[in-house]
């Protein structure tokens, strides 16, 4: 079984509508479903990226009358995979520094230590002080100063030494 | 009124909420959990914040990030559903510390109403009755003599205990002697104290509960009772308002409520739950300080929205609604719709749903938090769907359930729910009759 | 009862009919064009027979096919819905003379109520108010006359006329003369006879129409009433119940309806609109003989199901409803979700439907033949859904539907609905104040 | 098993209907599905011939609870191409003898002419003449006497001359 020879099944798959179809021969096992998922078992073929796989749609109510709340500051897509995402492990109000008139902890591009203090969350007055939990150098502050966090949201990105 | 609350639940009672509060004109934060992010209450609300990930102890009970995250998106006000904080004092009370209206009863009642001792000290200051019983029972002959008093068949219980465990139900004094040692032994085994107590054995009883709506300041209306007979190990699964019980019985079980909720002077909407046994001998269980899955019945006969009525309350807008004004109509019976496969002993079923259709047409009220596309999250309790008829009479509102259910579809890859359940029971003769006891799902409905 | 009946109808009429009929345990068949051979009624009927092609004259109008689609499927009685046969005295005729109970009144009623002048005469013999007109007019100087007499404006119409052609407003008696020769030459023009008639000209007013229910022996109800004023070229957009008429205005109105629908000793469901001046006066215009589309709000007020009304007196069921045990609580609001371009001059929009949510909740009712997966065809009329909201007051009704309309999902490649023209409605500040009259959309609604 | 014998076999699974199949030898074992899992409660709709299937999985509500009516009998699919069908024009009952005594207008393998008479549906008490739209051989007769049939119900199927 070859990667065309497999294109060319998941083609006939297709036009004859088959939604599932699992093969087993002493040499492979083959499961396939169609729609939104295709599964390959042992021994994996390499898997055509232009295949053509419908995808089924999926199906969110809107609510069209309701404000949608402002869309949270996200990481660009393409950095994040070399970064190390620093997340706030609980809600609160983010602060750089440990009072209003005092220096931030860091800043971009500052190079940080395991262990070293980010920022603090305050949350029912208590300040948690958030830790580093790598070496390397600050690349993104994903938060202003004094803003709401909610649990998981990305504060900051580093990239590890 | 408020301005903007926070709904700290999930699922259908976060819609709930949600519905109430935007109807009221005001702003809802929805707090959930990681793997929530994509539920219907979130897509609807007017801002969402996540408050930890998928375990409820890490998010829908973490009491720290609920109110942090009531406190950083200024909602004045927290309405927390039924389950998870909703009877919790504690949380009611850092509430209440940090300036958040909790939307419910006050910390005090909570407290007070809390535990089953509390309960049958209030309900015997406020003369209603709880199921007899006794104090630790020094020996044996004690124990006869107050089997007589009480008449059998009596249950005889560990004093430390809980759970059922060490119960034993005694029928006759003949069993009693054998019956005292053995508990005893039990007794000393589970909770390393051998001292028994001995109460009153319902065997064959109804649950019937009394709604009830105060505004903290002396006033209290009920808002009718609802029969909640059919259980299967104590979960409810059918519920019906009126109940079928006959008068004057109904009328001395709603003043009972409506007594005992004035005796602790109740702020918002209050449950009493009762056992009614076959001869009409009624008992006080206990309270539940919330709205309940089941308040949609009431909604239905009397057409309030109980919990636009709690957000009001506490508001502290004046509650003005009298007894009089509250008039019950017609018949509603709810169905809970489970994600469980029925016919392999309701284990829960969970997946994906890939096809929805709910039923329409008169007096039917759907309260679901599905869409088509909507993953079933495995964490979480496994009520999908609410599906509530109305009818002029009980027969009429079966008839309807019969047939709003034969209408639903609710469809993906493994998923199963309990829609042919409550078939089963529309179609059952004793249901149909109206006779059900609590042991009704154990009894009526084998194949 | 009947064991069996026939749906002669498509769409959401068909699915109530259906519901009504499995509720009360009768199989149904629906009769079906080629082009709804998909469609939700059919899908859930417990039989389904193709009586023609897609266009109407060929299927649900064609009564051979359906007389024999009910004969041969033995169905003994034809539900006809509104719109298409409804209100056609032949085909209740035929029906008859086939064995067969047309669910409807008396074809003897239907004759009879049918034209423009025999509702105007039967109103006349009982009493009711028609608005003031005269016969042929001979002259100017006896229009002149009679237009004192009834008070300006009037309207000059052809008496051969219809349609609103070679109709004109004359506002005072300087205008007469010219109005009056110009209307004789269009009506000579449009109908070849140039005499006119002469009546009150009505400029602004609500349409309110009373609902009644009689068993055709003499006993008739009214289920109270509705007012349908928000309109687009006199197609109903909005209706609720009940109407803000003043007492005693409102008593004095369902009285007419009942003393009408008495005279004719009618049988079934039948609605008799008015139409109501800002100093209220009101006329009668004309009755209609059948179930109408805003049924549903009347339902939602009463409690009853007007339907399965109609089914039991056609089945010869004793009518015992009395007027007193009529309770109408609260507020309902119907909204009628047009699959049309509100945008682009209410266009009609039609497609497949991918994405369907329908809002729940307390006081929802959704009846709609619409499916995820469902194509609307271009064949028939553009109503889809029809969203009905009830509350305690006219207030919680409008946030409610307002609420529920911000849950509507109903989407597909190019498919529009008019759900932001009822959003815009619910906003309207004349609407909530309840200020109006036919004229809204054209003179409220303006951007 | 190669890609080729795999698309043969799908081939005949579509033209044969069906919609699941399990095949084990020595050498493999074949698992198919084919087509949406959707259950139908009302009389299908007329397939349209040499078609591909519809794509999209129609979402269509079941009724669970609700008795599905006797599926009507359906043309075999591998033969309508060539042949013509006729069709219920009206709604009625179907006799294929002008009365009970009398022999069946045409029988199955009778060579038929245009305009010929080939039943009679009663609508109404009205006996209603149908005649064959081709000349040809009758090759299939669908309906029993005395059976009730819909508008556009397939009656006979005849291959023109």
């Amino acid at each position: 079984m070859n990667a065309k020879e497999l294109k060319s099944i998941l083609q006939a798959l297709q036009d004859h509508e088959v939604s599932e179809l699992t093969l087993e021969t002493p040499d492979y096992k083959l499961t396939i479903k169609r729609g939104p998922e295709v599964q390959y078992v042992a021994p994996p073929a390499p898997v055509p990226q232009n295949q053509p796989v419908p995808q089924a749609a999926p199906v969110v109510p809107q609510a069209p009358a309701v404000e949608a709340p402002p869309p949270k500051a996200e990481p660009p897509k393409e950095e994040t995979g070399k970064y190390v995402e620093v997340k706030a492990p609980i809600v609160g109000t983010f602060y750089r520094a440990p009072s209003p008139d005092a220096e931030p902890y860091v800043k971009e591009g500052d190079t940080v230590k395991k262990g070293q203090v980010l920022c603090i969350i305050e949350a029912m007055k208590l300040m948690n002080e958030i830790e580093s939990e790598v070496s390397g150098v600050v690349r993104k502050i994903l938060v202003q100063n004094a803003e709401p966090v909610e649990y998981g949201q990305v504060l900051f990105l580093i990239e590890p030494a | 009124m408020f301005k903007k609350i926070m709904v700290a639940n999930r699922g259908e009672i976060a819609l709930r909420v949600l519905r109430a509060a935007r109807e009221l004109g005001i702003k809802v934060v929805v707090a959930h959990s990681e793997a929530d992010s994509q539920s219907l209450p979130v897509l609807l609300a007017d801002e969402a914040i996540c408050i930890g990930p998928a375990p409820s102890a890490q998010s829908y009970l973490n009491i720290p990030n609920l109110l942090s995250a009531a406190i950083i998106t200024g909602a004045e006000a927290i309405h927390p559903g039924y389950g998870f904080l909703a009877e919790n004092p504690q949380f009611a009370e850092m509430c209440r510390d940090h300036g958040i209206v909790f939307i419910g009863p006050t910390p005090e009642s909570m407290y007070s109403l809390g535990s089953k001792a509390g309960g049958r000290e209030i309900a015997a200051k406020s003369n209603v009755p709880t199921v007899p019983g006794t104090g630790v029972l020094q020996s044996v002959e004690e124990a006869l003599e107050a089997a007589e008093a009480i008449g059998y068949p009596v249950l005889l219980k560990a004093s430390a205990g809980g759970g059922g465990r060490g119960q034993k139900v005694v029928r006759s004094p003949d069993e009693m002697k054998t019956a005292f040692a053995q508990a005893q032994v039990e007794a000393q085994n589970y909770f390393s104290d051998p001292s028994l107590i001995l109460e009153k054995y319902v065997e064959l009883f109804r649950h019937v509960e009394v709604q009830v709506m105060g505004d903290g300041k002396g006033h209290v209306v009920h808002v009718g009772e609802r029969d909640c007979s059919v259980q299967r190990r104590n979960q409810k699964l059918i519920e019906e308002a009126p109940s079928r019980l006959e008068e004057p019985l109904r009328q001395e079980i709603l003043a009972a409520g409506v007594r005992l909720a004035k005796y602790v002077n109740y702020q918002g909407a209050g449950t009493l739950e009762f056992i009614v046994d076959p001869e009409g001998n009624f008992y006080f269980m206990e309270m539940n300080t919330r709205i309940q899955v089941e308040h949609t019945v009431t909604e239905m006969v009397s057409g309030l929205d109980l919990v636009k009525l709690q957000i009001k309350i506490a508001a502290g807008e004046p509650f003005t609604l009298q007894q009089s004004d509250i008039q019950l109509r017609g018949h509603a019976i709810e169905c809970r719709i489970n994600a469980e496969d029925y016919e392999k002993d309701f284990r829960p079923s969970i997946g994906k749903v890939e096809t929805l259709h709910f039923p329409g047409g008169p007096g039917v009220r759907v309260d679901s938090h599905l869409y088509a596309g909507y993953s079933i999250p495995p964490h979480y309790d496994s009520l999908v769907a609410k599906l509530i008829v109305h009818g002029e009479s009980r027969e009429e509102a079966i008839a309807r359930m019969r047939r709003a259910l034969s209408e639903t579809v609710i469809e993906g890859p493994g998923l199963k729910t309990t829609v042919p359940f409550h078939l089963k029971v529309m179609d059952n003769a004793f249901y149909q009759r109206g006779v059900v006891y609590t042991n009704f799902v154990a009894t009526r409905l084998l194949d």
